[in-house]
């Protein structure tokens, strides 16, 4: 059969590509060749767009033992322990059909950290909704929360954070980003990499269907109005059989019968198989009679493109085929020997004892096209007046309005659809600045948080892409955890179009600034571009997750205010900027200007001094100042402590709304007992950090200089509210 | 009036409940149990007798609530 | 003393009982459902999960499994039991204890820490409990809204045979304390002998003042007394 | 041959599914619905001509394993 035009372009294949594949292969292709090319070639897998941005981060340093380029990062934490860790998005797929989208992402994620010989200990996620007004945002976020928890909780890992946010520009495009992390010991690193010929290569897992055919380019296409077509596409989870392929992995890996290992995710067989082969620099053969099949009369195309969920592919050392069997036997998961490595450096494909593809396989990775695209820089925003008085209102209503506001709410309602902790080793749940979990048998804990902050990359992206990273690495800092490492998920609109690239561009330039600045390496990441629905564009949105080492637990610190009577403090300059708050946003729907700015020298002063105030046990509680300046982190801090707080606002130059809301970064409230504020007044002006005293806690209720009271039962109310109105319960 | 609605999977859809119960009845003995699909049932009593008004209810909350039509398939009787 | 964890494919909370147990220095085994003999145990746990996936009915796949049959045993010879979160849901599904355990009532997911009110402390499992008769727990579960009868309530109240109840931290027991909607607030019940304990709460996940509490601990340090 | 089993709860049985997707009707507008009952559908392949023996092992799997008893019905259906 000749390949039209017409396929080619379904394929998503342009003209230009199919004449450079050509070349490359020298002939023209048949049907599953286009199909394997089309999988290579596309943006999921080739990162043809982003490529040559992503390779500007920095990766390295004395911690990291593996970076981008693996299933997922490894950083070393000490004693022989390492710890696994990648962000993954399933955006589209959740769009179509929330549930099965969203669990499959958590269990796509959780075998990119179990391929790597780690058992996952802990779970977080980002997910970005449209205007809770919407029509679909209601059966979505709750499709999405429980598809989340689902998979999390049948796998038995604690899910122990993550952020939910709503804005109109995800109306058509949500944003479903997992992370997973685990852990292993140093000497027990698995990767994807083949080494030998004539090894055998292994199907193990679940059996093959017609899922989600296609499903990682529809992942990088626009979606138009026919979304509805591209159903019968979504793949269906099934975590009971991941959680039987954990523990079979796990068990073979305890001796060293693997040469390698990669799980099947996007594009199936022919990714996984095309990227062991490939880095090994081998060939492979496989023989797809040998695939097993879960519906009859499957086509080689349909079993080398299909996205059956919950899938590995090995490469064994000869000689090992029995004992690896037993192992998948009695887990009851299929176990098929389906080809070998070659030298050839071809992949080579039998059904039926004939060859129905073979393909060099430099083709397919190493000369997969990459793109410089066209970008366009994003201007300063002029100066822009503030909105005019609004200094008459009254800021209780203010702190009302953005306390039930949906962003600002407290998320319990979607946490607690997450077991938070099981295998017994979480020391804070979601709900605080980062979670952490203890590493299981030791006294040491690993934090973890994940972040974004859109609005502010859509108004400036270099500053935007800075400020996330400093947000993670201050979440971390406030549980007296050393910021170590972070995972990043960059999920934005179509990078043909010359600005969304060019937010993407500065973006990373603003990553890589942070990053570099504060020593704080990207191990592993993913590229969601596409997110675009007839024209509109999602805010580019990097999402950033961040881990972190307590050498000791304890000295691990949270949020909740402890004491009555002890001294409030705020960590770092608050100049008021008010451009892009909450304050703005929520109170007077104002969403012009630029962010705040971010001084990176401030950012890694205050938040070492701050770890050294918590290493001496100085401190009672910390919590970082972020979205809502210092009036919502202090409410924050007194509801989890059920400790009110008596403030006087100091006399400066600032007025009352730009104190309170203001935005201002690198900052921190910490809570002092009266005996040691000597000893944290001398450390912190050793180390010239700005701080302020800013009053008292106090029992019950709060007190903002006599212009907002407040009891703390119903503020308390006020910041649950919302979700409850929204399901009606 | 009495509704019944029975909710099945589509064809190439995976089913992994109906996968385990399978798995379970052929380790109980049951040879010739070829294949286990699980689906869903409802049962409704609807204050309509015009049997044409209730058609179309029938059908509005199978599309509208009932069915994720993404991946299932419905069908109604009436009693 | 002497444990036995059964160990069921989809299991999630296994390591985490037999990590309490050894705590409490239980001499304690790991045991595959397809086995056909118990070891030499003093208590059987069945623990938390998702065996087989929840599919079906939850813990009902699991109470087919080879193993049960021992364990049937074991509880007619009056040895201890103990069934947590889908534990419990094996135990109903195998008849050894009565009820059924059902969807929550607001059909969601619900992992969240709650009070008790140890409701029967005069049996092997809560003597500890005796100076401290309101707990905290963390619950974690879809599929725990217990259901009984009336005639059956009666009975389980009659036989002093509920060992806990969903309560306030003040130890009132209403509805606003009720997290799933289960029958009289019900959160954990005996058998008729007092030997077998089945309960949605994790008892295991406490254990420890750095994990915030150790309310399940005397749960554990109550068998040592038998 | 194919079979197919539907499940309900016995009706003095608590229904919290039923009950909620009765409410989410309701709210969604829809008056005329008064009651709505979930359960399970199974549909089985059988490899088995003999409709007698059919029968026999329908029932059986049936009582040990789909249904639980004590709370369920079940009704199965030969085609
Ligand atoms: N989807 C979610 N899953 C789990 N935890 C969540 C989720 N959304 C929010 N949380 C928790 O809510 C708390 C507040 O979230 P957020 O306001 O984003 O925190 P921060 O500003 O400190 O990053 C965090 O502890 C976070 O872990
Ligand atoms: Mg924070």
């Amino acid at each position: 059969m000749k390949i039209s035009e017409k396929i080619i372009e379904k394929h998503g294949i342009t003209k230009s590509e199919y004449k450079r594949i050509i070349t490359l292969v020298g002939r023209e292709l048949n049907l599953l060749e286009l199909g394997i090319f089309s999988a290579m070639w596309n943006e999921h897998c080739s990162y043809k767009s982003s490529k040559k941005y992503l390779k500007t981060l920095p990766t390295k340093n004395n911690k990291v033992i593996q970076g981008p380029g693996e299933n997922a990062g490894v950083v070393d934490i000490e004693d022989n322990d390492a710890l696994v860790f990648k962000i993954e998005s399933h955006n589209h797929p959740s769009f179509i059909e929330p549930y099965q989208g969203a669990a499959t992402g958590v269990g796509g994620i959780l075998r990119d950290i179990f391929t790597m010989g780690a058992r996952p200990i802990a779970l977080l996620n980002s997910i970005h909704f449209g205007d809770p007004n919407h029509p679909k945002t209601k059966n979505l976020l709750s499709g999405v929360v429980s598809g989340i928890g689902g998979y999390g909780n049948c796998m038995g890992i604690p899910t122990i954070g993550g952020e939910v946010k709503f804005n109109s520009s995800y109306n058509e495009n949500i944003l479903v980003n997992a992370m997973a992390v685990g852990l292993t010991k140093k000497n027990k690193i698995f990767y994807s990499k083949a080494n030998g010929v004539n090894q055998p290569v292994i199907y193990v897992g679940s059996k093959t269907g017609r899922d989600g055919i296609h499903g990682a380019s529809m992942a990088s296409a626009e979606f138009d109005d026919n979304v509805d077509n591209k159903k019968p596409t979504v793949q269906v989870g099934d975590p009971f059989a991941e959680k039987l392929l954990l523990e079979a992995c796990l068990e073979l890996m305890k001796d060293d019968s693997i040469i390698s290992i990669q799980d099947m995710g996007a594009a199936g067989l022919t990714s996984s198989s095309v990227e062991m082969a490939s880095k090994g620099n081998l060939g492979i053969e496989i023989n797809l009679d040998k695939i097993p099949c879960r519906e009859k009369k499957m086509t080689p195309y349909e079993m080398m493109l299909s996205e059956s969920q919950e899938r590995m592919l090995l490469i064994l050392k000869s000689g090992k085929e029995d004992d690896a069997k037993k192992i998948f036997s009695k887990w009851g998961l299929d176990f098929s020997i389906i080809g070998k490595t070659t030298n050839t450096n071809h992949l080579v494909l039998n059904f039926k004892n004939i060859e129905v593809a073979n393909l060099p396989l430099s083709s397919l990775s190493k000369d997969a096209p990459v793109y410089d695209r066209k970008w366009k820089k994003k201007l300063p925003s002029k100066k822009i007046d503030a909105p005019k008085n609004f200094q008459t209102k009254d800021i209780s209503e203010c702190l009302v309005k953005i306390l039930s506001s949906p962003n600002n709410a407290e998320k319990s309602w979607v946490w607690e659809q997450y077991d938070s902790t099981v295998m017994g080793d979480t020391i804070q749940k979601p709900g605080g600045d980062s979670g952490v979990v203890r590493v299981h048998g030791k006294n040491k804990g690993i934090a973890l948080t994940i972040d974004s902050s859109a609005h502010y990359c859509l108004a400036d992206p270099i500053i935007g892409g800075k400020q996330v990273v400093c947000e993670t690495w201050r979440n971390l800092v406030a549980v007296g955890s050393k910021p170590i490492a972070i995972t990043n998920c960059l999920n934005f609109g179509n990078p043909e179009k010359e600005e969304i690239m060019g937010q993407f561009v500065e973006t990373i330039d603003g990553i890589s600034q942070a990053c570099s600045y504060l020593d704080f390496p990207v191990v592993s990441g993913n590229v969601s571009f596409y997110n675009e629905t007839k024209k509109n564009s999602i805010y580019p949105t990097p999402t950033i997750g961040g881990v972190g080492l307590i050498k000791n637990l304890n000295y691990t610190m949270n949020k909740n205010l402890k004491e009555i009577d002890s001294n409030i403090l705020i960590i770092g300059k608050t100049s008021g900027h008010l451009f892009q708050s909450e304050f703005f946003r929520e109170v007077l729907n104002f969403k012009e200007g630029s962010p705040p700015a971010v001084n990176l020298f401030n950012e890694k002063n205050n938040g070492l001094s701050i770890l050294n105030l918590i290493s001496k046990n100085l401190v009672n509680s910390v919590h970082d100042i972020s979205s809502g300046g210092i009036l919502v982190a202090l409410v924050e801090m007194c509801i989890s402590g059920k400790i009110g707080a008596k403030v006087k606002i100091p006399k400066r130059d600032i007025n009352h709304f730009e104190f309170l809301f203001g935005e201002d970064q690198s900052r921190y409230i910490i809570e002092v007992n009266e005996k040691n504020m000597k000893e944290v007044d001398k450390l912190l002006k050793e180390n010239s950090v700005y701080y302020e005293k800013i009053g008292k806690t106090q029992k019950d209720s709060l007190d903002i200089d006599n212009i907002c009271k407040m009891k703390l039962n119903s503020l308390g109310e006020i910041i649950n509210k919302w979700f409850k109105s929204y399901y009606k319960e | 009036m009495k509704i019944s609605i029975t909710i099945t999977l589509k064809d190439d859809v995976l089913d992994p409940q109906g996968k385990v119960v399978n798995q379970t009845l052929k380790n109980m003995g049951y040879r010739s149990i070829e294949n286990v699909r699980q689906g869903k049932y409802f049962e409704i009593n609807l204050n309509e007798k015009d049997e044409k008004k209730a058609k179309k209810i029938s059908e509005e909350i199978c599309e509208k609530l009932l069915t994720n039509t993404v991946i299932e398939n419905y069908s109604i009787s009436y009693k | 003393m002497k444990s036995s964890v059964i160990v069921f494919p989809g299991s999630n909370c296994d390591r985490d009982v037999a990590v309490a147990l050894q705590k409490f220095k239980i001499e304690n085994k790991m045991v595959w459902h397809e086995e056909t003999t118990l070891p030499k145990s003093d208590i059987v746990v069945l623990p938390g999960g998702f065996s087989y996936g929840d599919y079906l009915r939850t813990g009902c796949i699991a109470s087919k499994s080879k193993i049960v049959s021992e364990i049937i045993k074991h509880a007619n010879k009056g040895g201890l039991i103990l069934g947590i979160c889908n534990g419990f849901q094996i135990l109903i599904e195998s008849g050894l204890l009565p009820g059924s355990l059902l969807r929550n009532k607001k059909l969601r997911f619900l992992s969240k820490n709650v009070f008790l009110k140890v409701v029967n402390i005069k049996n092997s499992f809560c003597s500890d409990f005796k100076n401290k008769d309101i707990i905290e727990l963390p619950i974690a579960h879809n599929e725990g809204n217990y259901f009984a009868s009336n005639d059956l309530i009666k009975k389980l109240e009659d036989n002093n045979s509920i060992a806990f109840k969903y309560s306030d931290k003040d130890g009132n027991i209403s509805i606003e304390s009720n997290p799933n909607g289960s029958s009289n607030n019900i959160a954990g019940i005996l058998n008729e002998k007092k030997n077998i304990l089945g309960m949605m709460p994790h008892p295991e996940r406490l254990i420890d003042p750095i994990l915030s509490g150790e309310d399940g601990s005397m749960l554990f340090s109550s068998l040592l007394k038998n």
